[in-house]
């Protein structure tokens, strides 16, 4: 699976992009953030305040409900301030 | 119908000719431009570093252009955003819509305009005299995208 | 705030150039082109002259301008109307309005156009496969006139 | 008094304006129209529908009660087609 970070979730996080390969009972985009967080603290200071994440599943937006599996693209940002 | 997702200025004149030369049956091209104002809800900003997630950009903005054709009768229309480092007084996004009537041109630019910001994956930098900080998204401009969410034509 | 009355054509880019260079302080431009259609309600057109009142025309259109720019938040604002024989594709009208905001913006911009429809003295000659004929107002563009009326700020 | 005309109303009373002297009691807009129509078949026709007369005293949009007088530049004009 290929991780994305974007704003200051790149930057608490400390990476533009990873690849991970959680265990199989991580099926969803909410169970994967748990499973981050529990890798390490610059995880939970990037995810700490759940209702600033979103996330996008190959470059589509989704909800935190949104299915995840191998192979798939996972993006974490803030709320976004384009235009 | 086109996207544009550059690091380069773009020509607002430029962008109009190439939407309306040789057509004569547009009555109405409204344009969108945004800049980055040197003040930022009471601090002084000299620049802004507008980052986005390439491929997912084009998609969304590509996404909301379709939409924008399927509520609206329009004849064309453009999307240019810019991204990188950009002093305070430089353009930023360009949007564009012609119609045969006004009101659709008008209409479908505010859509455009308002959809971008709460879909489109950028996220803006702020420096300024009081250092750098990413910009919080603003509740009005979810409501303001929100507002066309009932409004399906 | 400069109203143009003139025959000759102008040139949009060159338009939102004068309104935002050198000015750090302007968020949004929204601007309006409105262009000589080859087709209105079924009937061809070749041509359009736009007859006008010199002296009352300006007179209008200041006032209206004056009017956007008491109702909402502008930093700068323009509006060229061209008079005289033109064909279709050409362009007629420009409006254009600068604001901190878009939605403000948005709003002067369409107000401008609105009431510019209905309180500037111009009127359409039409000429066409059938021949040449004033075009008649629409119901609908007062409709979009008035419901500014009850919508000061 | 300077009398305009514009668009049809031009084409039907057959003159873009000029000098009139109405009699002193014709004091309003609609009481100029009425004297008007009574000085030919020409104005008979360009005033025939009046709910398609529009005027301006002075460069500024008036009504029929608007009033008139020596000096005034008025206007008639079909409603406006601009933009």
């Amino acid at each position: 699976m290929k991780l994305l970070y974007f704003a200051w979730l790149r930057e608490r996080v400390g990476l533009a992009q990873e690849e991970a390969e959680p265990p199989a009972e991580v099926r969803t985009v909410g169970a994967l953030i748990d499973w981050l967080v529990g890798r390490g603290e610059n995880y939970e200071a990037a995810f700490a305040d759940r209702s600033l994440i979103r996330a996008a599943v190959n470059q589509d937006h989704a909800a935190l409900d949104a299915p995840v599996g191998p192979g798939d693209e996972v993006a974490f940002f803030p709320p976004m301030t384009g235009g | 119908m086109t996207v544009s997702v550059q690091r380069h200025d773009f020509d607002p004149g430029r962008e109009c000719h190439l939407l309306t030369s040789g057509r004569h049956d547009i009555g109405a091209l409204v344009t969108f431009t945004g800049l980055v104002r040197d003040m930022a809800e009471g601090r002084g900003v000299s620049h802004m570093t507008l980052e986005h997630y390439p491929g997912m950009t084009e998609r969304m903005l590509e996404q909301i252009e379709a939409e924008a054709c399927a509520r609206w009768p329009l004849d064309a229309s453009r999307i240019v955003h810019r991204h990188g480092r950009l002093a305070a007084g430089e353009r930023i996004v360009f949007v564009a819509t012609a119609s045969a009537h006004r009101q659709a041109a008008f209409e479908a630019c505010a859509f455009l305009v308002d959809w971008l910001k709460t879909k489109a994956p950028f996220w803006k930098l702020e420096e300024g005299e009081a250092g750098a900080g990413w910009v919080a998204a603003k509740a009005e401009d979810d409501a303001a995208a929100e507002k066309w969410r009932g409004d399906r034509r």
